[in-house]
């Protein structure tokens, strides 16, 4: 027993604890301050001015509402299934944190000692499947708890997220499909390798890309597809008897889910931490600042794709189910089909 | 690890199913007793393969591959035997308003 | 008919609220670490009250201009409008209640998750304003407390901000252990609530 | 002790114990969540036989996939009471018997193979990764695959014809 | 065009005499009939390719309480949107027997704002597919817009006329009822001033 | 068709760019996004506040004259004119020598409004035959209980233009001039 | 001595899923401490009726949980085989270059038989979800 | 082997549908209305509606209150657009004690019922955006319903509940500041207004979820009653204004938009299409006002000193003006006896005041044609067939006021 611990290699799990812990810690900023950002960004798409009480420009409202929920009560429902009602918001939480596994960050960072430390946490060759996986766990959580709180709004808004979530991770997936003909590798590291040298998959993949977004926007549920919680419909949905910090997992994962989207979005179609138009490597920067610059692309990009969500948000009607429905099963499958049988073909002539 | 630890492992879950064929009477669970079984051939598969691969190394860098793929098809069809048998519990379900074998059993006569 | 006076500036002194009546006994002994809890969240909690606007009549119709850009009730970090009592901080009842609908003002009060405030927005939710009929219920205070009231009919936007600021005060000073304590306990039952 | 091991024993008991409550949950609904955590024990056990595609797809054809449809089916049908009655002692005690004789046999009968000294290779190996299976899949497996599209069409006519009919 | 007068006159040839009160009060045709005749008549004005009164505007009651036998009335717009003429249709009913027909079957629209003249004064609109309260709750025993019924609520626990201006019947504000104490806690922790 | 006026509304079948979704959400979203740039309108309420017009109805006042006196004359035709029932009042007799309080030989002893009952109407400024009671340009504050909302004699009345001259000042703001 | 990565980890081998594993624990380790902690705080005063579900308002009776259209399930099943042939994509598509027009050929086929079933489904209605 | 066998739920045998009670405190009621949806899937089968949540007895009281107070009421009637009604009721008044009032008084009215007319409109159709998920055209036009209420407020000192106008005119006469208020409503909000339609008009998301959604028929819309925009959607164009003209609304050229299939979509459309033809008679309406020259413009009231307050100035002097004063505060003022049915077309449709009178100071009946009351009969009908979010979307497109509705 002993042996096994001192041959685990402690630093490995140290370096890969704190970039976890990093990951995480960031995806909470990152999902708390895309709330304040939601709510800024509708005032302001709106006219009005959004929060600014708390704190200096309304800084702070993140933190107000985390310890609101925090100190709020708990209930749960009598007629509910107790575990199972912990358990759903949990799940979605859960699931959500664990998405970000694969996502190359920056570029790996070397120490003086030469170890190159890359800014991943996991790469593995499953890659971007992986993220599919999860993704696809990720139903759990509205459809265990909706059914758990025994409120027909609830049901019904878990039976609909479940659907729409399972049916928009085909054409997703699809989608990407055409991607990895580009790459030939799962790996997200090889991904972004392959967009710094070939350009970005943008470029090649346009309609793969609109796909893929519109169903990013289905599996977070944002609007126009954001059914399971219609508030002027289900009066939100599967979270209706949700109250305190079970509330803020589900709100969270929400916004959890907006960030690795858009991240995973960043990474398969803009190139991840690539610098466009420019060639980084030959600035002879040392490798902090390398990484640093690189995340900081990475997360202007992200920030740019949270933008466009809350922005569409606020602008168009949400489907009806069966519109819905039509869209992902008649509309995205066949045209992410044929996407992709034309991407292949038209690699392999060129290839010829 | 020793292979006989996966044949074990496997066994135990596969009876674990059985038991549960045989005991339950929800044809739902029933139904998810034969997919724990079949997980347990696949696990089973799996890690022959990697046992054969072991052997063979150097002859055949692809050996055991076979296997691999062999637990991929069988994933494929329980995926398409879940449907379709599922459906036709709904049918069931649907029609006699009852998802117990037993009285499905009573039904034939 | 020109106004021989424009304002009315006499302050008239604000009642006693019925929230502050119930400092839980042993308050004054609270260590300097509960009270900077108390303080934080406090603070925490006053700017973010999601109300659940019970609207029912024309001074929902306000309440819609003070949600809206002129207004903005978001400034106060109160945007989040939502009709499941789980999730609310801020029962705001808003125009008329009718006998038909007292249980279910209580109702949604009831169901509300803890810490919880009442805003009776309107001559008809604090006391029937002119509908003093038959079928209208005089005030929502004969069935749930009521811990602010906003005079007018409909109250101006300014004049519902300026009772969610009441509210704010009232949150922002409330003890952690207020709701646990006995005197609570004793306001509800005086309403018939567990 | 090695790492390894310790991860296989850990999966292991949780496989077989989620694996028994999935037959003794009375709610079928726990027993669909018990069988989710078997599947990722067992998931556990291809990646740590370095069967990576395996792994990921097991998850999401049985995790993500085959289980949301079994809940799916329980939700609708409210099936979450516990409201099979217990089937007959004897009978069940049968079963169980057989179960345990079926095990009994079973492990007897390999108890003395010379299967035992084999070792599975943990950790290491490329035939897992999803490029080898894909070149075997699509040189050597090319029918298989066509015969399984066949088979998913026929699927879901089954499916379609069996589910549609009013 | 449609006159009043025409219409009166296809009323008097088909009805006779059982159309009676012919009135014009600022300009709407005005008349009443029998109650067993409220579906002949709308019936016929329905039908009749002349006068067509194919629109049910309103419908209410009244309650005349001195006329005595017949201290219920119901009263009907129509409207004939062709020729742009509407009338008016009474029908009166005894308060101790208000059995109407109902016209539900012509007018769907009919249906609540027959459930509402019941709720307000209890008709018995005799064939209406679902004669209950609609405004009211259910549990109320008696029908609020008779006259004989007070408007104000009744079971006020808070009515206090210091407070709600409701002078004693001489003066104003002379009579001083207890004080609302509903606000117990109020009243108890009034020392202490809330800041403000 | 009743009228000669009728005009169908254009309901037209959709455009195939129409039918793509996208170009019309593009468009949407730009209209959103050019909004962004636009000034905001909302009012900082409490630090700004939003000029009422001279003629909004709000708190009541009660007018004094010139001198200070009070013009209410208790003859309760406010109090008739009420169609909530919020005003209270009691007559008395102007004694000798309080001339320099009340205008008229009657003066209300208690005066009482009830806030939370008055629907801010204007009959009751309308009614008045006294040149005495007028809603203001303030909004009635909330408040925490209910007695918060009986406005007495004292409330109401505004400053005295002799004995405390600014805050009568202050009351007049800019003098409304406008009908 | 301190050297931070020894070995590195090789994405083809199983201990690169570690990583992953201990992003789990942390995951679930957080979820679960959170839970925990807000479960004390924040104040509790149960009562029935705050137990109750909500229900609009009105007091909610009997159970919500009824059965539920059980056409919904389609969807589920449909998606159980679609997502299998999708699966069936992700080998080629890393496999694809080399294999050519060959592996072009048997995938097309494979997709022309996905087509089919789309098709019937589409035809048979099974994708109507207005009724 | 044993007879049991699992038990099924509660009533699953024949029944395969869910109850669900939607409202009263569920964000697409406006938290007024119960629907109880028997729902078939997402498919609605049938529907039962619960109203009197605020039902605030306003014919009963209307029989306490002396003629001048009864504008408090109407103004609580259809909140939204709370001028029309005040005005429909004064001219029911001007009609029972036969005031004719002078043209400027007409034209005045006309603006303020089509500023209310294009505030009801335009709530209306926001909240249906609102409904459909897209909350920002809302706020939008909000601002300009902001506008509405400050010449609201400019006219008569309130924003919402206006109580606005006399029997026999105005309160007082309109201020520059008004008109400049409304120059500046005329110039702006036609361009907010396309912006709006812009949102949603074309969008195929709003298109489809309020196509063929809560559709009826010209025929069932006449049956159930229907008026105003719902009944135009439906194809036929009736319209009060322009059958039974009132406050000279003959003198007004404007077009009665019709739609076609009675749709949520036509609703939508049609109210949209109404606020351009408010715009343009609003436009007429201010040229003509601005044709009063002089003392005309100062004529914001008919001349009836026994219905009508004297000025102030000459309550506090004149003998003879208090007297009246005083009767028409009282209520003593000679009431002929009669019947009247006046009507005006209010935002939701034809608004009716049937008032008998008994020469008492209050009236002996007062009846209201509440329109919203009338047509959400209908709702089962529209709804029947249809999905849950249609439900919802029908519900704001027939623009229900609770407060109309309940009375
Ligand atoms: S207080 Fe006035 S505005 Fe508010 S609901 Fe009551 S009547 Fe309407
Ligand atoms: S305020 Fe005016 S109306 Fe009222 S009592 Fe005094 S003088 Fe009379
Ligand atoms: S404003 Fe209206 S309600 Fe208020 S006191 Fe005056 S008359 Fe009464």
């Amino acid at each position: 027993m002993i042996m096994t611990l001192i041959a685990v290699d402690w630093w490995l799990i140290l370096e890969k604890g704190v970039l976890i812990g990093g990951i995480i810690g960031l995806s909470f900023f990152i999902a708390m301050y895309t709330t304040y950002a939601e709510r800024k960004v509708a005032a302001w798409l709106q006219d009005r001015r959004g929060p600014n009480r708390a704190g200096p420009f309304g800084i702070l409202q993140p933190l107000a509402d985390g310890g609101k929920l925090f100190f709020k009560e708990e209930i749960i429902p009598l007629a509910s299934n107790r575990f199972l009602f912990i358990l759903g918001p949990a799940l979605a939480m859960i699931t959500a944190l664990l998405t970000s596994t694969v996502i190359p960050w920056a570029t790996p960072f070397v120490t003086k000692g030469g170890s190159v430390i890359p800014m991943q946490v996991a790469d593995v060759d499953m890659g971007i499947l992986l993220v599919f996986s999860i993704v696809s766990v990720g139903v759990y959580g509205i459809m265990i708890g909706g059914w758990a709180s025994n409120n027909k709004f609830s049901l019904i808004a878990a039976i609909r997220g479940a659907s729409q979530m399972v049916s928009y991770e085909l054409p997703m997936g699809l989608a990407l499909i055409a991607v990895l003909f580009l790459t030939g590798s799962l790996k997200m590291s090889e991904i972004v390798t392959n967009q710094v040298q070939h350009g970005w998959h943008i470029i090649y993949q346009p309609l793969g890309f609109l796909i893929f977004f519109i169903c990013a926007l289905a599996e977070c549920n944002r609007t126009p597809f954001d059914l399971p919680e219609a508030e002027n419909e289900l009066n939100f949905g599967y979270h209706q008897e949700y109250s305190s910090m079970k509330l803020g997992f589900y709100l969270f994962a929400e916004y959890i889910n907006m960030f690795i989207s858009s991240a995973v979005m960043v990474t398969l179609y803009f190139g991840g931490y690539d610098i466009p138009f420019v060639n980084e490597t030959s600035w002879g920067l040392n490798s902090f600042w390398m990484s640093f610059l690189s995340f900081s692309v990475i997360m202007t990009k992200i920030a740019f794709f949270l933008f466009v969500f809350l922005w569409i948000r606020w602008t168009i009607p949400r489907f009806r189910y069966d519109q819905l429905m039509n869209l992902g099963w008649k509309k995205l499958i066949p045209l992410a089909l044929v996407n992709m049988i034309i991407t292949a073909a038209v690699i392999l002539l060129l290839n010829k | 690890m020793p292979i006989n630890y996966y044949i074990f492992l496997s066994i135990a879950l596969f009876a674990i199913g059985i038991v549960g064929v045989l005991t339950r009477r929800n044809a739902i669970i029933i139904f998810m007793c034969i997919e724990l079984m079949l997980n347990a051939v696949n696990l089973l598969l799996v890690a022959f393969s990697k046992m054969h691969h072991l052997n063979n190394a150097v002859a055949d860098v692809t050996a055991g591959t076979d296997g691999q793929l062999f637990v991929f098809f069988i994933m494929v069809v329980a995926a398409a035997e879940v449907s379709v048998g599922l459906a036709i519990i709904v049918m069931m379900y649907r029609n006699i308003h009852s998802v117990d074998v037993n009285f499905l059993n009573r039904l034939k006569h | 008919m020109a106004r021989p006076v424009s304002y009315n500036l006499i302050k008239k002194p604000l009642e006693a609220d019925i929230s502050m009546a119930d400092m839980p006994e042993g308050s004054m002994g609270e260590g300097f670490f509960a009270t900077r809890l108390n303080n934080i969240i406090g603070l925490a909690r006053k700017n973010s009250i999601w109300p659940l606007p019970f609207a029912t009549s024309c001074c929902g119709i306000e309440f819609m201009a003070t949600m809206g850009s002129h207004y903005d009730l978001a400034r106060f970090g109160s945007e989040r409008v939502g009709f499941s009592p789980r999730q609310c901080d801020l029962l705001m009842v808003m125009g008329t209640i009718a006998k038909k609908m007292g249980p279910v003002v209580k109702q949604v009060y009831l169901q509300m998750a803890e810490p919880r405030w009442v805003v009776a927005v309107g001559a008809c939710a604090s006391s029937g304003g002119i509908f003093d009929t038959y079928s209208v219920l005089q005030g929502i205070d004969q069935v749930v407390p009521v811990d602010v009231y906003v005079p007018g009919c409909p109250p101006r936007p300014e004049a519902i901000i300026d009772g969610v600021m009441r509210i704010q005060d009232l949150v922002g000073k409330e003890s952690l252990r207020r709701r646990n304590g006995n005197q609570y306990k004793a306001l509800l039952e005086s309403y018939g609530i567990q | 002790m090695s790492i390894t091991q310790i991860l296989f024993w850990f999966l292991s008991v949780v496989a077989l114990f989620s694996a028994l409550m999935v037959i003794s949950s009375k709610n079928p609904i726990y027993s669909v969540l018990w069988l989710i955590v078997t599947f990722f024990s067992i998931s556990g056990h291809y990646i740590l036989l370095n069967a990576q595609f395996l792994a990921i797809v097991n998850i999401i054809v049985y995790a993500g996939a085959i289980m949301v449809l079994f809940l799916f089916v329980i939700m609708l049908m409210n099936l979450n009471k516990e409201t099979e009655p217990p089937k007959n002692r004897w009978l069940k005690m049968a079963g169980a018997v057989a179960g345990g004789c079926l095990l009994l046999v079973l492990v007897a009968a390999l108890k003395d193979t010379d299967i035992k000294q084999q070792h599975a290779l943990v950790n290491e190996g490329n035939i897992g990764l999803i490029k080898n299976l894909g070149k075997e899949l699509f040189t050597t497996y090319v029918v298989p695959f066509e015969i399984s599209s066949i088979l998913f069409l026929s699927a879901m006519v089954g499916a379609v014809v069996i589910g549609k009919k009013e | 065009m449609l006159t009043n007068e025409h219409i009166k006159q296809r009323l008097k040839e088909k009805f006779a005499e059982q159309v009676t009160g012919f009135e014009e009060p600022y300009g709407m045709l005005t008349f009443e009939a029998p109650k067993e005749l409220n579906l002949k008549v709308l019936n016929f004005l329905y039908d009749d390719e002349e006068l067509r009164f194919r629109f049910l505007t309103t419908l209410g009651g009244v309650h005349y309480p001195a006329n005595k036998g017949r201290e219920l009335a119901v009263v009907y717009h129509l409207h004939n949107l062709a020729d742009n003429v509407r009338i008016r249709f009474k029908v009166f009913t005894d308060i101790n027997l208000p059995d109407i027909y109902t016209a539900t079957g012509l007018f769907s629209a009919a249906n609540w704002m027959e459930r509402e003249t019941y709720d307000f004064y209890g008709f018995n609109f005799v064939g209406h597919p679902n004669l209950k309260r609609i405004l009211n709750v259910e549990e109320m025993d008696y029908f609020p817009m008779r006259k004989e019924f007070p408007l104000e609520d009744q079971s006020r626990v808070d009515k206090d006329d210091e407070m709600f201006g409701r002078g004693g019947s001489a003066g104003f504000g002379t009579d001083t009822r207890e004080e609302d104490n509903r606000n117990s806690v109020t009243a108890e922790s009034e020392k202490d001033d809330a800041p403000g | 068709m009743l009228t000669q006026r009728a005009k169908q509304v254009d309901r037209k079948p959709m455009t195939f760019l129409e039918s793509i979704y996208l170009w019309n959400i593009l468009k949407g979203m730009g209209i959103t996004i050019s909004h962004l740039f636009k000034k905001k309108v909302t009012i900082n309420y409490p630090e700004q506040t939003r000029s009422f017009s001279k003629v909004w109805r709000g708190l009541h006042v009660l007018n004094r004259d010139e001198a200070g006196r009070e013009n209410c004359t208790a003859c309760g035709l406010c109090a008739v004119a009420c169609p909530a029932e919020a005003i209270t009042m009691e007559a008395a007799e102007r004694l000798p020598g309080e001339e320099h309080l009340y205008r008229e030989e009657k003066y209300a002893a208690k005066y009482e409004i009830n806030m939370l009952r008055c629907i801010f109407c204007g009959l009751c400024e309308e009614a008045c035959p006294k040149d005495a009671i007028y809603l203001s340009q303030s909004i009635a504050p909330a408040n925490y209980g209910r007695k918060g909302f009986i406005y007495k004699k004292e409330d109401l009345l505004i400053p005295h233009p002799k004995e405390e001259p600014e805050a009568y000042q202050k009351a007049l703001g800019e003098k409304a001039t406008i009908n | 001595m301190i050297h931070l990565l020894q070995t590195g980890l090789n994405s083809a081998d199983s201990s690169s899923y570690l990583p992953v594993g201990i992003q789990v624990i942390f995951a679930v380790g957080l979820v679960a401490f959170l839970t925990f902690l807000t479960h004390f705080l924040g104040p509790k005063r149960k009562t029935a009726d705050k137990l109750q579900n909500f229900a609009s308002g009105i007091e909610s009776h009997g159970d919500a949980r009824q059965p539920m259209a059980i056409k919904y399930f389609l969807t589920a099943i449909l998606f159980v085989l679609f997502d299998v042939e999708v699966i069936f994509f992700y080998p080629y598509a890393v496999n694809f270059k080399g294999l050519g027009w060959d592996g072009f050929w048997a995938v097309a086929m494979f997709v022309g038989f996905f087509l089919c079933g789309f098709i019937y489904i589409v035809k048979r209605g099974a994708l109507k979800w207005e009724d | 082997m044993s007879e049991q066998h699992i038990k099924l739920p509660e009533g699953s045998i024949e029944k395969t549908t869910t109850t669900l009670n939607l409202g009263p405190t569920h964000p697409a009621t406006h938290g007024v209305m119960q629907n109880i949806l028997e729902l078939d899937g997402e498919r609605i089968v049938s529907t039962e509606q619960t109203i009197g949540y605020i039902h605030r007895a306003f014919e009963k009281i209307a029989e306490r209150r002396p003629l001048y107070q009864i504008t408090t009421l109407t103004d609580r009637m259809n909140y939204c657009s709370s001028p029309i009604n005040n005005m429909g009721w004064h001219i029911t008044c001007e009609k029972l004690l036969g005031i004719k009032t002078p043209k400027r008084v007409d034209y005045l009215r006309v603006i303020m019922m089509e500023l209310a007319r294009i505030s009801d409109h335009l709530i209306c159709n926001s909240i249906v955006g609102v409904d459909a998920g897209a909350y920002t055209g809302f706020l939008y036009v909000m601002q300009y319903r902001e506008l509405i209420y400050e010449i609201y407020e400019e006219v008569c000192g309130a924003r919402l509940t206006t109580n606005m106008g006399r029997i026999g005119g105005f309160e007082r006469n309109f201020n520059d500041i008004a008109f400049q208020k409304l120059e500046k409503f005329l110039k702006e909000y036609p361009k907010v207004l396309k912006e709006f339609e812009n949102l949603f008009q074309r969008n195929r998301i709003f298109m489809d979820r309020t196509r063929n959604t809560g559709a009826i028929s010209a025929e069932r819309a006449l049956n159930y009653g229907f008026t105003g925009p719902n009944l135009r959607a439906a194809g036929v164009d009736y319209d009060v204004r322009v059958h039974t003209p009132y406050s000279s609304y003959e003198d007004f050229d404007f077009n009665i938009p019709v739609g076609t299939t009675g749709d949520n979509y036509d609703r939508w459309l049609v109210r949209g299409k109404e606020m351009w033809e408010s715009l343009s008679i609003l436009e007429q309406a201010y040229r003509k006002v601005q044709e009063f020259k002089g003392a005309e413009a100062e004529v914001f009231h008919a001349d009836a000193p026994a219905y009508y307050l004297p000025e102030k100035e000459d309550v506090y002097t004149k003998m003879e003006a208090l007297i009246y004063h005083f009767k028409i505060v009282m209520g003593e003022t000679e009431i002929p006896k009669g019947e009247v049915y006046q009507s005006v077309e209010g935002g939701n449709g034809e608004l009716g005041f049937y008032l008998i009178s008994d020469g008492g100071r209050t009236p002996y009946r007062l009846h209201f044609r509440r329109p919203c009351f009338i047509y959400y009969q209908a709702f089962e009908e529209l709804t029947k067939g249809g999905m849950l979010s249609d439900a919802i979307m029908t519900m704001s497109s027939l623009n229900l006021i609770a407060g109309e509705m309940d009375s």
